[in-house]
């Protein structure tokens, strides 16, 4: 395992709320990256948290970008970059609105034509940035500002359909497993072509928990099999060892659902709705891992 | 050289002091902590430095390295403000 | 190299003169055939630019917004509801003071489909801070193309600069080329503000009330400035190829007491008109408007004036028409004529000189007067 | 000015043939535009294209209204547009046809290009090629010189059949 290098390139300090976790994922995907490297970032969180004109937080090239141009960004950097024969990393830093509701277009053509960069979706389940309203990504049962009596369907499951491009390189991962992702990002910087990496990005104000239990939410959501961490490396799948751990032995659902306001009006019928897709998910990840397809 | 357009230099203290953003001050007890680092690598502001020390300065004060502090040797302390 | 070709494939042969680093490129009725040609370029080796080949036009110049923040030379073409899909990312391409060249084959929008000339799609992109230019021939569309970088890329401008040519009337015509090396006429790009690693920053960070109006007023101050640079680029040009061209192709104008104002292959047409009017008697003049931003200083004064705007403002009137009675204090006959392809004849504008009313407009075609 | 408006179905070559045509005239040290009339871009639909040779640059986009010569690549067509619109009373007609032109007063020639094509098996996806014999009768009939033309579809095609279809409808159209 390569030491996590001690240099930081988001200067003390951004604007980000207190225990806000896409924070700490930046500071290890920009470890893992290094310096020569270009975030693109469209609107999100993270559009704030770099900070106000004139002054930023990043100590790293940011290319700021409308809300549905990110990845179509990065390709015209990615190209650029390669007429220049220079070998900057490219990696879009976008929030699962940007991802899999408007940015969806520009992101499924990327990968489609073999853009060489990284795309990474730190999914908060909702529109952070303007308050929490619902987006593609918000769970069954989840309040947000526009679905104020709980979201009446299911999160859509982005991971499938970046699988569906076959790129070479995808993972999983979650805040709350720092390591984990600086692993994941250095392995997919060098790999060629289209990579992901989904983040789940647990967010205290929207998810309505105490800024405290950022680590503790992100946890539970894996120790309970909500969310899988995995790599898919050229087709071959890994469930990574937290998550093969909780797919034998699975915390309950109702310790990651009750600890979260967002999740205050979810009905028996809704949580064992949401146990089924957990293990449907948990089923057809095991299957493919042991090659049962 | 005309500045054609906004782009904004790195900088410390780039939205302030984010010090004043707390309502409770983490206080180590360096009794009880054995230096084992997980409250540096979960800060998500890394204001923890290598020898574990919090720069209260710019601390927003969340509590994840109390959370997190397998020794308990961290303490949210309400402000006095 | 004399040839003949078509007006699209001048646009392409100008870019392949250009030698972008990178084109990023979607297809669509009527300029499908720029990208066409330069994709067949790029394949054969002929240029050596990265061909992103977009899923839509949004991507299509937010491709080229990261080609060219990344420092290189950044081509890209479109038209109609292509241009107005990517109606966001052409604001933010100027905002980001880029200097992307766009080739934008001027048709209608839809409903009902219509793929024919009209100007309604660039004007529709008025306000974005992109320079734009209108071109009426083959050699005109190569010619403009080529400065169109020069231009774009200047310290004084860093701006992005459109080129416009009236789908199928002029994209799909087929007159004489000459093909040339500009040689250093075309220098390799230098774009001030490219990302530096060694140097980083953020680009288009959050930008408060106190500090916003100064970004665009640069773009204000770099849009007044690139007046002289148009000329500049444009009287070299003229000094090293031999073709002049300025803000506006006037012709007969000089004791003509009626001025014809079009713009693209109407501002052609409308010089056979002149002809045929002179032959009549009627001693008019004909000037073909070239740039639309910067709009150009126009001497119409003691002159009438007979505007054809290919283009209309509901609830507005004719841009152009409107356009030139804000800025010369003329009170144009306003004629609305050649929307979506409808045919336009040089009889048919002789026909609008000889019955004109000042301050009037009329819609050709349509005979219920409101 | 000379004018010229071409009938043809799409996908017969009415539109090449136009831009061989003004490559020759161009070839001869003329002005010469082509210009397609597109309307929905289907195989079979019928298409129109104008040309235009001058000695002096050519200003005009409009659609050729009066037309000195009207060429028919495909006579079906004549059933469904009124191919003769316009034409000049000192104006000709060109057809792709192997006999004349029955019951009209008017000055036609006729060649039968789709048996030129066939017999040098020139044929594409199932269609005879017509764009470039139908040149060689149009230097047969004086608009463009013979030798202009063979350069004009050598530039344009490396297939020398093309050629050689120019030449046999030179050499069979009587005039």
């Amino acid at each position: 395992m390569t030491a996590i290098p001690k240099e930081e390139y988001l200067l003390k300090c951004t604007s980000a709320c207190a225990g806000c976790s896409s924070s700490l994922c930046l500071r290890y995907i920009t470890k893992a990256a290094g310096p020569d490297t270009v975030l693109v970032v469209p609107a999100c969180c993270t559009s704030v948290i770099q900070g106000m004109y004139p002054n930023t937080a990043m100590d790293i090239p940011v290319y700021n970008i409308a809300f549905a141009a990110a990845a179509a960004c990065a390709s015209g950097l990615s190209n650029a970059f390669r007429a220049l024969r220079r070998e900057t990393n490219v990696i879009v830093y976008a929030g699962d609105g940007g991802t899999v509701d408007i940015g969806i277009q520009a992101l499924s053509g990327a990968f489609e034509r073999g853009t060489d960069f990284l795309y990474i979706c730190y999914d908060n389940e909702a529109y952070g940035n303007t308050g929490m309203q619902r987006s593609g990504a918000t769970p069954l049962g989840a309040r947000t500002t526009t679905t104020p009596g709980g979201k009446p369907t299911t999160k859509k499951d982005l991971d499938r359909i970046v699988e569906a491009h076959d790129p070479p390189y995808m993972a999983t991962a979650c805040s709350a497993y720092p390591l984990d992702l600086f692993k994941k990002v250095k392995k997919a910087l060098s790999i060629r072509g289209p990579k992901f990496i989904h983040i789940l990005a647990p967010c205290p104000p929207g998810w309505r928990y105490s800024a405290e239990k950022t680590i503790e939410m992100g946890k539970l959501a894996v120790k309970t099999g909500t969310w899988v961490l995995y790599e898919r490396e050229y087709g071959n799948l890994t469930i990574n060892g937290p998550s093969k751990a909780a797919i034998r032995k699975p915390a309950p659902l109702e310790d990651y659902i009750k600890g979260q306001g967002r999740f205050k009006g979810v009905t028996p019928a809704m949580l064992e709705q949401m146990r089924q897709q957990m293990q449907a998910n948990i089923t057809r990840l095991v299957r493919e891992e042991e090659g049962i397809c | 050289m005309r500045e054609r357009l906004a782009l904004s230099r790195p900088t410390e203290a780039s939205s302030g002091k984010t010090g004043s953003w707390r309502t409770f001050r983490p206080v180590v007890d360096r009794e009880k902590c054995n230096a084992c680092g997980l409250c540096a690598q979960f800060c998500p502001d890394s204001v923890i430095d290598e020898d574990l020390v919090i720069d209260i300065e710019f601390c927003k004060g969340c509590g994840i390295c109390a959370a997190e502090c397998p020794k308990e040797a961290i303490t949210m302390v309400r402000e006095d403000r | 190299m004399l040839t003949i070709a078509t007006g699209n494939k001048a646009v392409a042969a100008a870019v392949k003169a250009a030698k972008p680093g990178v084109i990023a490129a979607y297809p669509i009725t009527p300029q499908t055939e720029i990208v066409e040609q330069i994709a067949e370029y790029v394949t054969a080796g002929a240029l050596a630019s990265e061909y992103i080949p977009v899923e839509s036009e949004h991507s299509a110049m937010a491709a080229c917004i990261g080609a060219s923040a990344a420092g290189v030379r950044t081509f890209t073409a479109t038209s109609s509801h292509g241009l107005l899909y990517m109606h966001e990312m052409v604001h933010w391409a100027a905002g980001a003071r880029l200097p992307i060249v766009m080739a934008n084959v001027n048709r209608a929008l839809g409903p009902g489909w219509n793929v024919w000339a009209e100007h309604t799609d660039a004007f529709s992109q008025r306000d974005t801070g992109w320079l734009q230019v209108f071109v009426s021939t083959v050699q005109e569309a190569y010619d403009a193309t080529l400065m169109a970088f020069r231009i774009a890329e200047h310290e004084n401008v860093l701006l992005p600069v459109m080129v416009n040519l009236d789908g199928f009337t002029l994209s799909h015509i087929t007159q004489s080329l000459e093909a040339f090396d500009p040689g250093d006429f075309i220098p390799p790009v230098r774009i001030p503000h490219a990302i530096d690693v060694e140097n980083p920053c953020v680009y288009g960070p959050l930008t408060g009330p106190a500090d916003y109006f100064r970004f665009r007023w640069d773009i204000e101050r770099s849009m007044r400035d690139s007046v002289g640079v148009i000329a500049d680029v444009e009287r070299e040009f003229a000094e090293r190829f031999g073709r002049s061209y300025g803000p506006t192709e006037d012709y007969r104008c000089e004791d003509a007491e009626v001025v014809v104002v079009a713009m693209g292959t109407l501002g052609k047409e409308a010089e056979v008109a002149v002809d045929l009017l002179r032959q009549e008697g009627v001693a008019a003049g004909s000037m073909r408007l070239r740039w639309f931003r910067p709009f150009p200083k126009l001497d119409l004064a003691g002159r009438d004036v007979v505007v054809i705007d290919r283009d209309y403002s509901f609830g507005f009137g004719g841009v152009v028409a409107h356009s030139i009675r804000s800025t010369t204090g003329a009170e144009p006959y306003s004629v609305i004529a050649g929307l979506g392809g409808q045919e336009v004849t040089h009889e048919d504008i002789a026909g609008f000189v000889k019955t004109r009313q000042s301050g009037k407009e009329f819609w050709f075609g349509v005979n219920d007067r409101v | 000015m000379y004018e010229i408006r071409i009938h043809s179905r799409g996908g017969q070559g009415g539109v090449t043939a136009a831009r061989l045509l003004a490559l020759a005239a161009f070839r001869d040290g003329k002005h010469a535009t082509a210009c397609p009339f597109y309307g929905a871009e289907r195989r079979g639909a019928p298409v129109v294209s104008f040309v235009r040779i001058d000695d002096q640059p050519i200003r005009v986009y409009s659609q050729i209204q009066k037309p000195d010569l009207v060429i028919v690549l495909d006579t079906s067509i004549m059933d469904v547009v009124d191919v003769f619109q316009g034409l000049r009373e000192d104006g000709a007609v060109l057809l792709n046809s192997s006999h004349d032109l029955d019951g009209s007063d008017l000055t036609a020639y006729h060649v039968d290009l789709t048996g030129i094509a066939l017999a040098l098996d020139l044929v594409v996806a199932g269609s005879p090629i017509l764009n470039t014999p139908v040149l060689g009768a149009l230097a047969k009939l004086g608009i463009v010189s013979l030798p202009s033309v063979k350069e004009a579809i050598s530039e344009t095609f490396a297939d020398e059949r093309n050629v050689q279809a120019a030449e046999k409808a030179y050499q069979e159209m009587t005039v």
